[in-house]
């Protein structure tokens, strides 16, 4: 990554880690499912930045264009309750404690894990995928397929099973 | 090219669409009451300029002007969201769009799945709109629409998947090159029907206009807004519009190719025709009911559009050999 | 490399965090995805440190794109019904089952 | 491709889905009937074809599916399953309305483990373990009527993805620090404190779906609230699917690296302490022998933890060793519930001489599950401590020992009441037979608002079919041949 490069990253990655940690913190459902879709969306430049178009362009069509339209979805389906902020119930104590612990660990290796830069991205990034997946990873795609079949018959027998 | 320089491309190229859009949508409004007047034998809008030709200024003065109501109950912050989320990712959009050959923004390597993926954030900002306003014709009107969205989104996209076999690259130039000789219309025309009639759902139109039906919602997700935020929904209908047509010259009628005029001109005409043609579609014909519209996207153009893929392989092995 | 790791640790430990403290069904589903998008950034990372040519971190993370959005399907299908009969998307309410 | 054949045991689970797909499209019960009996028949063929390709080995798909040693004994294991558990579910829940889609949810998880335990590189594991798990939350929440079928599947569901959240990023950890996603990992990789971490993600992980301790939380509710042939299959499939990919992962690293050994080791005491101690206080069989699942995990993953060959082989074997025992156990539990006799431990009195049948083979269950010699179950505790005895872990065996004899103590107690006890008099309102002491655990049958409601003993006697008691006989004669014979079991290991 150029100077540039690396700017632009920390700062949209500040911009990732403040809307993650207020979709986490939020006590209201819709603005956490909205801080989330800009934490997708930023994780989506992220991926720009790194040179993965490809994967920023499915992150955007997949995670904000499905999942958090899936996520309203199921909130205003099940809105009626929620519309006020939550009440308690919420354990913050250890939750923190352990988070901090795993996340202070990680930061803490991933200083000292000294790894190479990385070298110039290959530009033909939608070639490069495409051979990837009809070649060495054909059998993970097919795999892919088999998943998505699964979740579509499971989603539909937990949505029907409601109704009897 | 640096960041900085870009950062200020972009920042240009935004402002640039930003103002497009705009004056599109000013066109375009009076086109279509001007079509609309024609096809059902009135004149349409005449008194304000010469043969009402400033009728949408003037309308876009008093909107700026009107006082920008908001319903007491409704969620302050999805409330200003709503609207701004669906015409951003139409302004957006524009960024891959070939006007001519320098005329685009970032020639992306993904540039068609760009242009597919970017759109689709506006199902999130109809579901806000809706569901902000504390309204039961918003919320009806936010839901439909959206699930309408993500319905039609498979097979549209489907359908551009076949293009994207015949010209071999996510690329829109490659696209274009590929259309040199003979446009992906001769070679795909079922995949351009799809595409069209799909697109029409998208950017909710008759016959698929069903989250706004007036005689059941009133106005759909945006009864409750006026204003400037109302004219933000316009703008993102008309902007999504444009660019939608745009793109279906991209992908199917060869973009700005074309003899004597130049790529500029030859791209608007083709453009402009589309739009035509869906105005033309609106007033003609009546509109569908919410669970037709459904299974029209999942028994029948579902099918059609894997249809088309076979389609197109087979067309990838005549154009080869 | 160092920025990318460390921001993706963070990323991870906010979405555990979520998980661990939050209890609305919809919330602890938010928090999982944040730590998914965190193993993502690591793994498009990564796809440029080794071989870049076979882009098998890529490939990694666009189908663990897809299986977040299956696993948000299904659980969020479920998510619904559970409302429909408890009135509540909160996991501690939906109590009928005992330790 | 001269070795294609190699796949025909997972082209036969394959095949099970697409029948599962042909059944979900038929309206009517007897054609369904009909395809899950050939979906049964056609996976005993597939176990056959699998028994006779022991011993050979070939990679596919660029090294993506391994066929081996390991894959083949694992497949013959998931067959026999999937035979069992179809039968059993051919009057269950097979017969309901939504019944195709049971057998095809059924089939694609099956699939997902078959796939598992051939997985040849990190991206195919992962998708795999998500193959196994999604359709099994629906599988869990299947039994619609009740409203807590979907509370058990909303917390299996909610900890599962958590799991493969930190799995998910366990694994990119991994492919950084190794720079390849070929499993096993190499062994040459050092010890960065990353890798370290990564496998400790990754272990928490699959710690996940073993239900290892302090992981098992979901296993009870889950086993509870689901159909007994689903909780039959989640005892045994998915996790002997995930001891395989663990092995596979662990293997290039031998016994080298030591922390993630220890903290193997830790889980696997914790898992064997809390599942027996847990399954003592419980009143429902369902809950009890849930628990039980629990324990049995810990002592697989005794023999990963000792990080030996013989410990890690024996950890695979340990999975079809119990499994027999633990599938046929949970089938009596649907037998009982099918005649309306609940599932609390107190109304088991007197069962001897009710049911004698099923009391018998109840009995063989437990005791196989106790680990007496000479019955299934044994073989397995055997040949995970000796590996762990060879892997230099004695005081885990020694713990693992005492464990054996404490579980006796709920297992016992289960065959006392069965046969010592005198029955409550005369059964003919199963509630009462449920009563006192049903309450505390609340899994009665009859306190369940969806519950089956009580039958007439006859009708009852009628709508236990066929099936279901072939089933049960069938994992009967396993449990009781594979105790006598050990030798199948080791020589189909290899």
């Amino acid at each position: 990554m150029s100077g540039g490069q690396s700017m632009l990253f920390v700062l949209v990655g500040v911009v990732a880690a403040v809307s993650a940690l207020y979709a986490v913190l939020t006590r209201q459902i819709l603005r956490s499912i909205m801080s989330l879709g800009a934490f997708l969306t930023a994780v989506a430049v992220e991926f720009y930045v790194l040179a993965a178009d490809f994967v920023s362009v499915v992150q955007i069509f997949v995670y904000v264009g499905g999942v958090v339209v899936l996520m309203l979805f199921a909130l205003m389906l099940s809105a009626s309750g929620e519309r006020h902020p939550l009440a308690g119930a919420d354990r913050p104590g250890l939750g923190a404690v352990l988070a901090y612990l795993v996340g202070g660990g990680l930061v803490v290796a991933s200083l000292g894990a000294g790894l190479p830069e990385p070298g110039k991205a290959p530009a033909q990034t939608v070639d490069l995928l495409g051979r990837s997946f009809l070649g060495g990873q054909l059998f993970a795609f097919e795999l892919m397929g088999v998943v998505l079949l699964a979740a579509v018959v499971a989603a539909l027998v937990v949505a029907r099973g409601e109704r009897q | 090219m640096s960041g900085a320089a870009t950062f200020a491309w972009g920042a240009l190229w935004g402002a640039v669409s930003l103002t497009i859009v705009g004056a599109l949508t000013t066109v375009l409004v009076l086109v279509e009451r001007k079509i609309s007047g024609r096809i059902q034998m009135r004149v349409g809008p005449m008194h304000t300029g010469p043969h009402g030709l400033l009728q949408t200024v003037a309308d876009i003065v008093k909107l700026l002007f009107k006082e920008d109501v908001r319903p007491a109950r409704a969620d302050a912050m999805a409330f200003r969201l709503g609207p701004l989320l669906t015409a951003v990712p139409a302004v957006l959009s524009f960024a891959v769009i070939p006007f001519g050959a320098p005329l685009i923004m970032r020639d992306l390597n993904v540039g068609v799945l760009y242009f597919l993926a970017v759109p689709g954030v506006t199902a999130v900002g109809l579901l806000l709109a809706g569901w902000a306003s504390y309204d039961n014709y918003s919320f009806l009107g936010g839901l439909r629409s959206s699930a309408q969205f993500i319905s039609y989104e498979i097979p549209r996209t489907l359908a551009v998947v076949g293009v994207v076999m015949l010209a071999g690259s996510l690329r829109v130039s490659a696209v274009l090159e590929a259309q040199r000789t003979v446009p992906f219309l001769v070679l795909e025309p079922l995949g351009f029907v799809l595409y069209l009639v799909t697109t029409l759902a998208e950017v909710n139109r008759t016959p698929f206009d069903i989250p706004e039906a007036e005689s059941e919602l009133v106005a759909g997700y945006h009864t409750e807004y006026s204003g400037f935020r109302w004219a933000l929904f316009f703008l993102a209908e008309y902007g999504a519009l444009f660019a939608a047509s745009a793109f279906a010259t991209v992908l199917f009628l060869g973009g700005g190719n074309g003899p004597l005029l130049p790529a500029f001109v030859w791209f608007l005409v083709k453009t402009l025709a589309i739009v035509f043609l869906t105005m033309w579609i609106r007033w003609t014909l009546p509109r569908f009911r919410s669970d037709q519209l459904m299974r029209l996207a999942w028994k029948v153009f579902l099918p059609l559009s894997l249809v088309n893929l076979v389609l197109a392989g087979l067309a990838m092995q005549v154009v080869a050999g | 490399m160092t920025a990318v790791l460390v921001l993706s640790a963070v990323l991870f430990a906010i979405g555990l965090f979520g998980v661990l403290t939050r209890r609305n069904a919809i919330t602890l589903l938010v928090s999982v995805e944040v730590m998914m998008n965190a193993a993502n950034l690591n793994l498009v990372a990564f796809s440029r440190l080794y071989q870049p040519e076979l882009m098998t971190g890529q490939v990694f993370a666009i189908l663990g794109i897809g299986v977040a959005a299956c696993e948000a399907a299904v659980g969020l299908a479920l998510i619904l019904t559970i409302y429909r009969r408890y009135g509540s998307t909160d996991v501690d309410r939906v109590r009928l089952l005992r330790e | 491709m001269g070795t294609a054949f190699l796949l025909l045991p997972k082209a036969g689970i394959g095949l099970l889905v697409v029948v599962g797909l042909v059944a979900a499209s038929l309206p009517g019960a007897g054609a369904r009937r009909a395809l899950v009996l050939a979906g049964a028949l056609l996976l005993g063929a597939a176990f056959v074809v699998d028994i006779g390709l022991l011993g050979r080995s070939a990679r596919f798909f660029h090294e993506a599916l391994v066929v081996d040693r390991l894959s083949l004994f694992a497949d013959s294991v998931l067959l026999t399953l999937g035979a069992v558990v179809s039968l059993a579910a051919l009057d269950g829940a097979v017969a309901g309305k939504d019944g195709g889609d049971f057998l095809l949810l059924f089939a694609l998880s099956l699939f997902g483990a078959s796939v598992l335990v051939s997985a040849g590189n990190l991206i195919v594991i992962f998708l795999a373990v998500e193959l196994t798990i999604i359709p099994s939350f629906a599988l869990v929440a299947f039994r619609g009527a009740d409203r807590r079928s979907f509370e058990g599947a909303l917390k299996y569901f909610i900890l599962s993805v958590l799991a493969s959240a930190i799995l998910y990023y366990g694994l990119s950890l991994i492919y950084g620090m190794t720079g390849t996603v070929r499993v096993p990992l190499p062994a040459q990789v050092g010890s960065s404190p990353l890798l370290l971490l990564g496998i400790g993600f990754m272990l928490v992980g699959f710690g996940f779906k073993l239900a290892a301790f302090p992981f098992h939380q979901w296993l009870p509710d889950a086993f509870e609230v689901s159909h007994p042939e689903v909780a039959a299959f989640l005892a045994v499939g998915p996790k002997l699917a995930a001891v395989v990919a663990l092995v596979r992962i662990l293997e290039g690293l031998g016994g080298q690296s030591g922390a993630w050994t220890a903290a193997l080791a830790w889980m696997a005491l914790g898992t064997m302490f809390w599942g027996n101690l847990a399954a003592f206080r419980q009143a429902g069989l369902r809950r009890m022998l849930a628990y039980s699942a629990v324990a049995h995990a810990g002592y697989a993953l005794v023999g990963v933890a000792a990080g030996t060959p013989q410990g890690m082989d024996g950890a695979v074997l340990y999975f079809a060793a119990y499994g027999s025992a633990a599938v046929g156990a949970f089938l009596v539990v649907a037998l009982l519930e099918r005649d309306g006799l609940g599932d609390a431990i107190a109304g088991l009195a007197g069962l001897g001489r009710r049911r004698p049948g099923w009391a018998a083979a109840l009995t063989v269950f437990l005791i196989s599950l106790v680990g007496v010699p000479l019955f299934a179950g044994f073989w397995g505790k055997f040949s995970v401590f000796l590996g762990a005895v060879e892997g230099g872990v004695v005081w885990l065996v020694v713990l693992g020992v005492i464990n054996s004899a404490v579980s006796f103590g709920y297992y016992g107690n289960v065959i006392r009441k069965m046969y010592l006890e005198a029955p409550p008099g005369r059964v003919d309102k199963p509630a009462a037979v449920a009563g006192p002491g049903a309450v505390p655990a609340g899994p009665g049958g009859g306190a369940a608002p969806g519950a089956p409601p009580p039958v007439a003993e006859t009708g009852a006697r009628a709508a236990a079919g066929w099936s279901l008691r072939t089933a049960l006989w069938l994992t009967v004669g396993l449990t009781l041949l594979l105790g006598v014979v050990p030798g199948l079991l080791f020589g189909a290991l290899g």
